[in-house]
């Protein structure tokens, strides 16, 4: 069964060999004895303080509790742009219309902004390939919103996730090639991994003017707020819980920044408290995802055998050995997948 | 003989025939006999005008055949642009994008839409009918009007410009206007040429791109366009460099030609000129070649003759048509070389 | 019983004279013949296309079927910023920060936008003063999402609403001193009426560049995003229905816009079809919002003495005779308040 | 006697006192010892080089009394300034926004922050001690460097820029930085100067509000202060137009003191001034003043003396400070005036 539980220092050698599969491009886990190092460390002393840092690191892994391997990681920020500073390009509209002369275009602009400022960011999510099957994704994702779900007070009120954006078969980024090639005069892959370290050049370098994007390359303007093939299926997830693009996208690749206030997110809205009555229960077509209420003793599993009637869970051994729950417990569960809307 | 004076209305056929024969390549000079009536209007009102601040006056001289009658080109001073609406230009700021941590030091150059040149006197609409289009009409169409500003200083702003028409392809179009005007005003630069002719100029305020666009963002050929003039005009601004203007980095918002400045003191044709005794008898076949005008203002009248530039003595029919008796002063304005006629 | 219905060619009268008592300020009604003329000719023609014009204006009006008196109106525009152009600030974040040097500061700029360009609008809303009771401000302003649910290809995905900014007791908006008087250099008002004839001057004179705002006065400052005391009922009503300021403000008063994709309205997403059936019903404790059908035979009004069960909506006559319906007609129903969330 | 010489390592001592005197007044001399050695070794380092193009050199002179070896006074040129980080300046651009339908015309003049005069020559660092305020120093300390740019203009650029501190209210705050910088600096003006002075300016790309700034927008003694020297550096003003400068409408970003330029070869000082042979001898009492000079690098002397400037006859002593005998080349500049002790 897999197990959503906090970071801690000794799974250091099992996320070094995670950060060693991720590949070059995911600048959030990179193959780093440094890198890794420092998300341990950010993430244990995240659940250890008591009050709310607003920039504080919260890492989760997910441990397969049969082998007691852990096969992925994801992580909350509890707010971005507190310490670094936080870039994004706004896409604007703009409309050129002359009614004397019967003139009328649209175009679009991009501007630089720092209006997620404080938001709260859904970060690092990386789940080993061979475990990518069956629910595992899902509870490796989502998971996070039982975790906002209960204390929302380490959070903002919005929450963000970028997109990875569009590269062609070459693994080329032709917004870079369009626009920030242009200013930043090294590669897309050296200017990203720069950026998790140190924001300072982005100062000293990015245009800092309105950009109009018809004086970009075709490729370079359809790839405005286009997904990377390979994160569409996270996309997906994402907005099937309410989260949007409102039309903010990545410096770098212009991939898409989705949003949503967290109280509106499907799994925090409609996630219930519900005693735990332990007892054997036969699978329901349903799958849920169930946590139980503790900060640094969180944890989160998904379950069939569980079976609610008023404010009463009825769940299986497993699932309560999973989630380090007794008897009468209070636990959160939401159904794992959004209903479809008829 | 050639001769220039103030364009009057018996002039206005032959006027459209040339406006209709540069085929809008002038912006000033647009086909449109309404707008070339008010032209003409406001010539001679300007001239029966005292003045004793540049403001709304424009001056407009014609090269006249005397014998035939014929009109073989035309030329203008505006007293001061910007008044009645906005005279926008491009100004090219360079700005150095620099990282030391990074060892990078990009200089970018970008365009600022800007209204710098509100305010300074302007040559314009110089048109010459290509039959005539030789060195020695050049230089009297051109070089008439430093002599007009020369007689009547209190006429004209402190600074005067003219704008060169910019590079054209080998389909005669803008490559500046095809790859950034276009997007933004979704015409041809024909008609947008049109428009500001006749002075409708409420569109540029609405169409106008108002954020600085990044040079590097264009395609080559529009870079390559920025302050170029159209090839075949280089002997103009030879003319003009040799008059002391130069290029400051200003060019037009349309097709991104070079608009030149110079202090209106400094003009050499200006500070150059002055007044002698005109005589009246044979001509000399071998004097260096000459301008001489008279300072009169309804009654302006340019000739290019050959004369001795201290005491130049004119034959009686070119003293006629100066409108000047022998014994009067005349201004001259030697040409410095006898290369004229190559 | 107060019933909605599309605007008829013979509702001028009363429309003139509700217009008579709307004051100054409403520049959405003005007390002014062609104005309310124009309102009426837009809102008939809207109703009888055929074909959805993305810029119509869909005129309602508030009936009081007992004396056959129209006490109010509300208007939904099909889409802004088509002929007109739309504008409005958009509020940004902008972090000054200095890692090296300790500094970390966040602004707000104001950016002049398009961004709503093509977005449905809420608009026109008045109710005579005598009829400000009961169910009728929620009926008037609600009966619109009614519409909007039953014809979506009318309007765009999003759906915007303007709210009345802030001015202090003397009716002075210190946004606009603050701000807009230094560029537009007439009153407020004459701005604001003028600004609903023809928009030519906004781009004329409006600032082009985005404006700092903690270089405003205060009172500036704190205006930007404040709704007018008079209009916060309003501003609730509309937020109990899931709209939200999105950091759009207006370029004149900076009162606040809100913004929502019109699927996720409550109004809109609850509201089901129910089949009539036409009987005596007890009145209930919750009021519902119920519509016909029909586009330009809409009808809509609350009631209390509706029953649903399943898919059928028991009614009384009056209802029935309110929605102009017949026993087994379909209707569409929604409770007339959001519930609270528990 | 008091002359003119380059800055040495010996110096570094009363150096020191000297910018602890200057309290921060002077950007360029910030009481750092270790910046200060390093504009010593620079000028030293400087002075040495064989320069065919203006680069980072930086030449820095003191105005010593050759008998007690006290300093009382410093000033310097950099050959080339923006190359290491760019030098920001702000430009102050006026607009015209006007609506004919309106009878509207108004001139908005806002600041952009730019890069105009990165590739010129500056005149810096000039503080004179208070003790030795007086004309005859004062243009000994500020022409003496006309003299060496006179006599190696291959080690400058084509233009020269000089800028003036800007206006202070009564208790010495500058009313500019108060009302724009400290909103985006988050410190005191002493400090960013002090930053400047000792070149750590990442903070400037990093905080400078890069957006143009409308000058209504500011307070009135910030809008008076924009282009206004200190008052009591008129005299140093007057000095540098009298010599070529003229201020084009381009401030310091910090205090908006006016920044000069001219064109290197029209200072009037470096065209007035010539070489002669020199006589030793007794020196004449009623004589001109005039400053002489050397025409050597490391060994660089100026002088203020009374002599003739065709055939200046100086004192043995004085010809030895000059390193220079009697029949030697020497650089004259007569002052012109006679009134120069008043």
């Amino acid at each position: 069964m897999m197990i959503i539980r906090p970071v801690q220092r000794d799974d250091w050698a099992a996320l070094r060999e995670l950060a060693r599969k991720t590949g070059p491009g995911f600048t959030s886990m990179q193959d780093d004895d440094d890198h890794v190092h420092n998300m341990i460390e950010s993430g244990v002393s995240a659940f250890a303080q008591e009050s709310a840092n607003p920039d504080a690191y919260y890492l989760f892994v997910m441990e397969d509790s049969d082998s007691g391997q852990v096969v992925g990681t994801c992580a909350i920020h509890g707010a971005v742009g507190m310490d670094d500073v936080w870039y994004s390009y706004r896409v604007g509209t703009l409309v050129q219309a002359s009614r004397e002369l019967g003139v009328y275009r649209q175009l679009h602009t991009l501007t630089i902004s720092n209006d997620q400022t404080g938001f709260s960011e859904l970060c690092t999510l990386f789940l080993d390939p061979e475990y990518r099957k069956s629910l595992n994704g899902h509870l490796l994702s989502k998971c996070r919103f039982l975790f906002m779900a209960e204390f929302p007070h380490l959070f903002s009120d919005t929450l963000i996730a970028e997109m990875r954006g569009y590269s062609d078969a070459n693994g080329v980024s032709p917004f870079w090639e369009g626009l920030g090639r242009h200013f930043f005069t090294i590669d897309f892959t050296q200017a990203d991994q720069l950026s998790t370290r140190n924001k300072v050049f982005i100062a000293e370098l990015m245009p800092k003017h309105t950009i109009y994007t018809n004086l970009l390359p075709e490729a370079a303007q359809a790839a405005i707020g286009k997904t990377h093939d390979a994160t569409l299926p996270a996309r997906r997830l994402l907005e099937s819980e309410g989260m949007r693009y409102t039309h903010y996208v990545d410096i770098f690749d212009a991939g898409p920044m989705l949003e949503a206030p967290v109280q509106e997110i499907r799994a925090v809205r409609d996630s219930r408290y519900f005693k735990a009555r332990i007892e054997t229960v036969p699978d329901q077509e349903q799958p849920f995802l169930i946590s139980n209420t503790l900060r640094d003793g969180f944890r989160c599993c998904t379950s069939r055998a569980i079976s609610l009637r008023n404010s009463i869970a009825s769940l299986d051994e497993e699932t309560a050995t999973a989630l380090n729950i007794r008897n009468g417990d209070t636990v959160r569960i939401v159904p794992l997948f959004a209903e479809r809307r008829a | 003989m050639l001769i220039i004076r103030p364009v009057d209305f018996p002039d206005l056929p032959q006027l459209e025939q040339l406006a209709v024969q540069s085929r809008g390549s002038i912006t000033t000079l647009p086909a449109n006999r309404e707008y070339l009536g008010q032209l003409i209007g406001l010539t001679q009102s300007s001239l029966r005008n005292r003045v004793s601040l540049p403001g709304g006056e424009s001056y407009h001289f014609v090269l006249e055949d005397s014998d035939s009658g014929r009109i073989l080109g035309i030329s203008g001073i505006e007293a001061c642009i910007g008044l009645d609406s906005p005279f926008y230009s491009y100004r090219i700021d360079e700005v150095v994008h620099a990282s030391r941590e990074l060892q990078i030091h990009n200089r970018i150059p970008s365009l600022h839409l800007c209204q710098d040149y509100n305010g300074t006197s302007r040559l314009c609409t110089r048109y010459l009918a290509p039959e005539a289009n030789e060195a020695a009409n050049i230089h009297l169409l051109s070089r008439s009007r430093m002599l007009f500003i020369a007689a009547h200083p209190k006429r004209f702003a402190r600074r005067t410009v003219v704008e060169l028409q910019g590079m054209v392809d080998d389909e005669g179009r803008s490559p500046f206007w095809e790859s950034l005007g276009r997007h933004f005003f979704g015409m041809d630069l024909s008609q947008a040429d049109y428009l500001t002719g006749i002075n409708r100029k409420t569109f540029i305020a609405e169409l106008m791109p108002h954020y600085p666009v990044y040079v590097p963002l264009l395609n080559e050929a529009a870079r390559n366009a920025i302050g170029q003039p159209r090839p075949d005009i280089e002997p103009v601004m030879d003319l003009l460099e040799d008059e002391g203007f130069v290029y400051r980095g200003y060019v037009d918002i349309f097709d991104a030609g070079p608009t030149l400045e110079v202090r209106t003191d400094d003009i050499r044709s200006v500070w150059q000129s002055r007044t002698v005794r005109l005589a009246v008898g044979d001509a000399p076949d071998s004097a260096p070649w000459l301008l001489l005008s008279n300072d009169h203002t309804e009654d302006f009248r340019a000739v290019l003759v050959r004369a001795n530039p201290e005491r130049p003595q004119v034959a009686p029919e070119v003293a006629a048509q100066l409108r000047l008796d022998d014994g009067d002063s005349v201004r001259v304005l030697p040409l410095g070389t006898d290369d004229l006629l190559i």
